[in-house]
């Protein structure tokens, strides 16, 4: 009962902050309605009970990349701007776009009836993801967990030299 | 405590978030909201994984890898996307997407 | 067990199952939240009156002044008195503000303040929350905060305010970096993030003293790092006077400045309160190896006792640190941070997994 | 059986040596590399010769022959069990002796070459490219199987073609060194075929196996195939070609004259003493095969030599460039060697020409080598190699002027020095075989005599020139190579060669056959008389021969027009008719269709640009829809 509760409210809220995130005209609503929708995401994580990634959700996507989203609108934009909306012959053919592809998507899930493997509820603890994160047996992630290192490192080497200045020569 | 919601429900709800973020992308002028949609599609792709992982197969782990690389990627792409739009608001004075269409033909 | 009768589990248990009894589950629950968020907000807002009170008076005695003595026996009730004014003055919006924003911000901040208050374990039983991934859901919530400290600079529409929260911003997200890692290397000693498992692993000897030399790094590395983040001098040039009048907050005033100063002191507790949980031994008593009789004296003392005491203990420093330091230019700060704290923590956690793996600690 | 397996250091050291100068040796004084080169093959020659001394002396039984040793062999590649090429060393008598040759002509030349090429900013260079070829060199006289020495022959070719082409600013080197390159190529094609017949023919690569007189190759030489010769005679002419082509034989000599514009030491090395005869060895290592699988094969060897040692001797008694006249020389000399193994027969006494071309190969390595380096130091006091700028050098370079005279009596045949002997042996076995090849021989023994004195006299007697400056002797360096390569051509004659290297191993007796000696010598006095008369004091009388012979002496001064026949096939009937039609094939129907397809393509894509509008959500809006219908078509409709 309790949590449906909190699934049907949190549904309520990504969806109703999902549509803001892309309909309102000032880039840092925008961006704290998106904060409220990944935020919402992680309390959905949390019924679920997987407590490890709702933190994770919490730290990258709230502490970092929104933050870092509004840095950049704090550094790119002025509060009294509005966003230009796009023509309304492409929102149309957009919007259109769109609900064609989620009428297909949503037809196409409704017709699959899942069978939800409800015999177990997993006590997932912090200690088996931690393991199988590094190891390299069959179920095991060390090789991803490897690369993305890597893919992090790279980006932020790449974000670095992207974003540095370029020195002026002094005239 | 899960079998009162179905699993589509979750489903539904990513789908929507899904096409929302896309219709972001296909309309929002300014490059910052665009990344902020790309944000939203990611986000509507991990419901998926989790949402799977949790019903169809309780006992692995793969759901939460691939939501755990997702987000990681996501972040990279963050970092990288928002270097590049300050280099073009830099350049341009502006991150309008219709300002920027030098790379063409 | 000595401190049986100190401990709260069977009171919350009684009161759950109380409820549990007498109300449909939904219900109970609901009730349960609304007893212990009440619990919650009239402890944080009497212990931050307590702390105002306390950081006017320390002050003052660094100062080699008296602070407060008018308002009731040795001014005890001048911050009572200075919040009643605050409740009730004017609330002003600046004009051009964004308004929906302007409003969310002290919310933002003093919301995850409290979502960070649930993990803290105050004695057995008395912890609302308790994840085995707490002290990384500690980190993840505490980040959060920040993003009000943002908004708030920004929906203002005042440059001062604008300059406040970036600098504000830039400084708690690289200090966050340290204060994690230096969690992340006790997490490593302790082998768990659980913080009542953490409090339990110190039954015998507090992990400052069992980790030796990689704990007391990082216990400094932690305070340094974690006075940063609640943006108190050394590092409070965000709300610099001489230069940014109250840096993200100038604009606000009222109830809607009190909740960030209210915030400010929660996250000093914060502060505290993990690094005598995760340092100190939270509530665990003062315990030396064999000295029987010490020890037990020292059962005799309640563990919320306890906590309090180490926690009080910490707050001091840091606020000893405030009016010991002159304030750190923001150059200055980037530098401590990101070419001596972030090194510093990496090699300690190599360090700490060394002692871990070779058994060289107590 | 001895073990020979050290003898794989012996060509692995200069390519050590070669690896070390060609890495590091930019970076070293010259002396320290031109040190370096010199020790490194110094170690080679002392292997050689303790190599030589333990098989000839060292572990021999009396009486018995010389066996053929397999010092060290790996297989290289294993392609199928029946085709596996492997690498190792051979020891047997002619390749124990062309170890020795090799080793002391190149140490000579390494040696003096750091006086002669002092000051030359790529000193480092010329070292290594040295080793290269010595590298080269060693590993083909040392090859186990046919096809490991083409290996090494390919790469003589290369390091020739470096070396030639050392001084490559200059645009002649650079010709000549391609000339020499593309000759012997051509060459080698036939060298390649004739590997391929002989090895399909008998099925294996292994000289051991292909020389066995009961073995496989000589069983299989009868019965005719092609324009009445057997397949055998056929692989062996081919292989024939390819050698002919290394060792200038006629008509692939055209590039040995050019190819004297390397350095005066790689002269030396490659002209006299070791690639040019390759070929020689390559028929003598071989010999078996030819003698008794292929008569004819062998006969065409004795023509082709007979003819190269006349045609050569004629045009080098017109030349005036010295080291000119020195390469036609050695043509000559190596027609003899050709046509010495082209009349032998195998085993015993009937293999007296063999074991008399390999004795001339020796001897004539010795006084070759003497004569060039020689010519080298005249070359370095005088600055020009055209005999016009020389003339009465005897009172300036004494040492160098000795040794020359040494090298020019030796080369004449006259007794006791080295080349009386081997030159007497190859007219016996001439004598015994054939009359025309043997008065050819002696004709040419007198024009040798005649054109060496010539150029005697032109260098260091004549007429008194004035020079910009007084030549002076070459430094100690340049001259004690000189002096013990001219010791060697004294007295290397008096080593029973007819004991040690004959064509079946076996030991014969043979003797000087004073009928055929003394005509020779004398034949070889009236040349040097002759010459004598006509160039020691400067006079008329050669122009007057000249004039009366006028038409001869213009050809011969031309070559016989050889260059320029050459020229004329390929310029105007190669290039002409057949290089030029398909020329235009490739550009006007290949390149066309080529064109066509990139212009359609450069067409189609400015046709379609407008549709790149650098509009990313343009590019969106077509991605999401395209997934979309593509959906639909594949999930609904299909």
């Amino acid at each position: 009962m309790l949590n449906e509760v909190m699934f049907y409210l949190f549904g309520a809220m990504i969806l109703t902050f999902s549509v803001l995130t892309v309909t309102t005209r000032r880039i840092l609503r925008a961006a704290v309605y998106l904060l409220f929708v990944l935020i919402s995401t992680a309390g959905l994580y949390f019924s679920l009970n997987y407590n490890f990634l709702a933190a994770v959700q919490l730290t990258v996507y709230a502490g970092g990349i929104v933050v870092l989203i509004i840095f950049s609108i704090l550094l790119t934009s002025h509060l009294s701007e509005r966003a230009v909306m796009a023509p309304l012959k492409q929102s149309i053919f957009s919007a259109l776009a769109t609900l064609a592809g989620a009428t297909l998507t949503l037809m196409t899930i409704l017709r699959f009836s899942f069978v939800p493997n409800t015999g177990v509820d997993p006590q997932l603890n912090i200690t088996d993801i931690g393991n199988s994160m590094v190891s390299y047996n069959r179920d095991g992630y060390a090789l991803p967990f490897e690369v993305i290192s890597v893919l992090l490192l790279a980006a932020m080497i790449g974000a670095i030299v992207v974003a540095k200045k370029e020195r002026k020569l002094k005239e | 405590m899960i079998q009162n919601i179905p699993l589509s429900y979750y489903l539904v709800i990513s789908t929507f978030m899904f096409f929302i973020g896309i219709y972001g992308f296909l309309t929002r002028r300014n490059l910052i909201t665009m990344l902020m949609s790309i944000e939203l599609i990611l986000n509507s792709v991990n419901i998926n994984f989790v949402a799977f992982n949790r019903y169809l197969y309780p006992q692995q782990l793969q759901g939460h890898f691939f939501m755990l690389i997702v987000i990681a990627v996501a972040a990279a792409e963050a970092a990288v996307a928002i270097a590049i739009i300050i280099n073009i608001y830099r350049n341009f004075k502006s991150i309008d997407v219709e300002n920027v269409d030098e790379m063409k033909y | 067990m000595a401190f049986n009768i100190y401990d709260f589990t069977t009171l919350t248990h009684d009161i759950h199952v109380g409820l549990a009894e007498s109300f449909s589950p939904v219900l109970a629950t609901t009730i349960e939240w609304v007893i212990v968020g009440v619990v919650y907000l009239l402890f944080v807002a009497l212990f931050g009156l307590f702390l105002v009170y306390a950081e006017r008076k320390v002050c003052a005695a660094f100062q080699q002044r008296l602070g407060p003595t008018r308002v009731g026996p040795w001014g005890l009730l001048q911050t009572i008195a200075d919040f009643i004014k605050l409740l009730m003055k004017e609330l002003i919006m600046p004009r051009k503000a964004d308004r929906f924003l302007y409003n969310l911000a002290p919310f933002i901040v003093i919301i995850a303040s409290f979502l960070a208050i649930a993990v803290l374990p105050f004695a057995p039983g008395l912890q609302s929350l308790d994840f085995d991934i707490g002290v990384f859901y500690l980190t993840a919530v505490s980040s959060v905060g920040v993003i009000g400290i943002l908004l708030a600079g920004w929906s203002s529409n005042n440059k001062y305010s604008l300059i406040g929260a970036m600098r504000s911003g830039a400084q708690i997200l690289s200090y966050e970096l340290s204060v994690s890692l230096s969690l992340l290397t006790m997490v490593v000693f302790a082998g768990t993030m659980q913080f009542s498992a953490i409090v339990e692993g110190q039954r015998d000897a507090w992990f400052i003293f069992s980790g030796h030399i990689p704990a007391v790094i990082a216990f400094v590395v932690f305070l340094i790092a974690g006075t940063a983040e609640t943006n108190r001098g050394p590092f409070d040039l965000a709300e610099a006077e001489s230069e940014l009048v109250a840096g993200f907050h100038t604009e606000y005033s009222g109830i809607k400045f009190a909740m960030f100063f209210l915030a400010e002191y929660i996250n000093l507790f914060i502060v505290s309160a993990v690094a005598a949980t995760v340092f100190l031994g939270g509530w665990m008593p003062l315990h030396f190896g064999n000295f029987e009789s010490f020890n037990h004296v020292m059962d005799f003392i309640p563990p919320v006792m306890w906590f309090f005491m180490k926690v009080l203990g910490v707050i001091f420093v840091i606020m000893w640190f405030k009016w010991t330091f002159p304030r750190l230019r923001v150059d200055q700060i980037l530098t401590l941070e990101w070419k001596y704290l972030l090194p510093i923590n990496l090699v300690n956690i190599l360090l700490m997994a060394l002692v871990v793996l070779t058994k060289f600690h107590f | 059986m001895a073990d020979y397996t050290y003898t794989l250091l012996i060509p692995l050291i200069p390519l050590f040596v070669f690896l070390l100068l060609g890495l590091t040796g930019h970076k070293m004084k010259p002396l320290v590399a031109g040190l370096i080169g010199s020790t490194g093959l110094g170690i080679s020659a002392i292997l050689s010769y303790a190599t030589a001394f333990k098989y000839f002396i060292g572990s021999h039984v009396a009486g018995a022959g010389y066996a053929s040793i397999k010092g060290f062999e790996v297989s290289w590649l294993h392609l199928t069990d029946k085709l596996t090429i492997h690498l190792g060393v051979l020891i047997d008598p002619i390749s124990v002796m062309m170890l020795v040759v090799i080793t002391t002509v190149s140490l000579m030349v390494h040696i003096y070459s750091i006086g002669y090429m002092k000051g030359d900013p790529g000193f480092y260079r010329f070292f290594s490219f040295l080793s290269l070829f010595s590298f080269s060199m060693l590993g083909l006289v040392l090859a186990t199987n046919i096809f490991q020495m083409y290996i090494f022959w390919e790469l003589v070719g290369v390091s020739s073609f470096l070396l030639i082409g050392y001084y490559y600013e200059k645009p002649s080197a650079v010709a000549a060194s391609k000339k020499a390159f593309i000759v012997t190529r051509f060459a080698d094609l036939g060298f390649l075929i004739g590997i391929l017949m002989l090895s399909f023919n008998t099925g294996t690569f292994d000289f051991q196996t292909l020389t066995d007189p009961h073995g496989p190759a000589i069983a299989s030489a009868g019965g005719a195939a092609f324009m009445g010769l057997s397949v055998l005679t056929w692989s062996l002419i081919f292989i024939f070609i390819g050698g002919a082509g290394k060792s200038a034989m006629f008509p692939f000599h055209i590039w040995l004259p050019d190819a004297m514009e390397g350095p005066t030491p790689v002269s030396a090395l490659i002209h006299a003493a070791t690639m040019v005869v390759a070929g020689v060895y390559l028929v003598a290592r071989l010999f078996p095969v030819y003698a008794l699988g292929a008569p004819d094969a062998l006969m065409v060897v004795a023509w082709v030599g007979g003819f190269s040692s006349i045609f050569a001797a004629v045009i080098a008694c017109t030349q005036t460039d010295i080291k000119r006249v020195l390469a036609f020389s050695t043509m000559s000399q190596i027609g003899y060697m050709m046509l010495s193994l082209g009349v032998s027969g195998y085993g015993g006494e009937e293999g007296l020409g063999f074991m008399a071309s390999n004795f001339h190969l020796f001897t004539h390595a010795m006084f070759k080598a003497l004569l060039f380096l020689g010519a080298g130091a005249v070359i370095h006091a005088v600055h020009t190699n055209e005999i016009g700028g020389m003339g009465n050098l005897r009172k300036h370079l004494p040492i160098t002027h000795i040794t020359f005279l040494i090298a020019c009596v030796t080369i004449a045949g006259i007794p006791p020095f080295s080349a009386f002997f081997s030159k007497d042996e190859i007219l016996v076995a001439a004598f015994h075989s054939n009359k025309l090849l043997f008065a050819i021989e002696y004709i040419v023994a007198g024009l040798t005599a005649f054109y060496m004195f010539r150029l005697y006299y032109g260098i260091f007697w004549g007429k008194n020139t004035q020079y910009h400056h007084t030549p002076h002797e070459s430094p100690l360096v340049m001259t004690i190579p000189l002096m013990i390569l001219a010791f060697g051509s004294v007295f290397a004659g008096f080593i029973p060669f007819h004991a040690l290297v004959t064509s079946d191993g076996l030991p014969f007796e043979s003797k000087i056959d004073w009928l055929i000696a003394i005509p020779s010598v004398l034949i070889g006095v009236l040349g040097i008389v002759v010459a004598t008369v006509m160039y020691k004091k400067e006079n008329p009388l050669p122009d007057k021969v000249a004039g009366t012979f006028k038409h001869l002496y213009k050809w011969a001064y031309h070559k016989f027009y050889w260059d320029e026949i050459y020229l004329f096939v390929t310029r105007k009937i190669i290039y002409r008719y057949i290089s030029e039609p398909i020329a235009w094939f490739d550009r006007h129907v290949i390149d066309a269709t080529m064109n066509g397809i990139a212009g359609i393509t450069q067409y189609s894509a400015y046709a379609i640009k407008g549709l790149q509008s650098g509009k990313l959500q343009q590019y969106g809006f077509v991605f999401v829809s395209g997934t979309i219908i593509l959906v639909l078509i594949f999930v609904y409709l299909v």
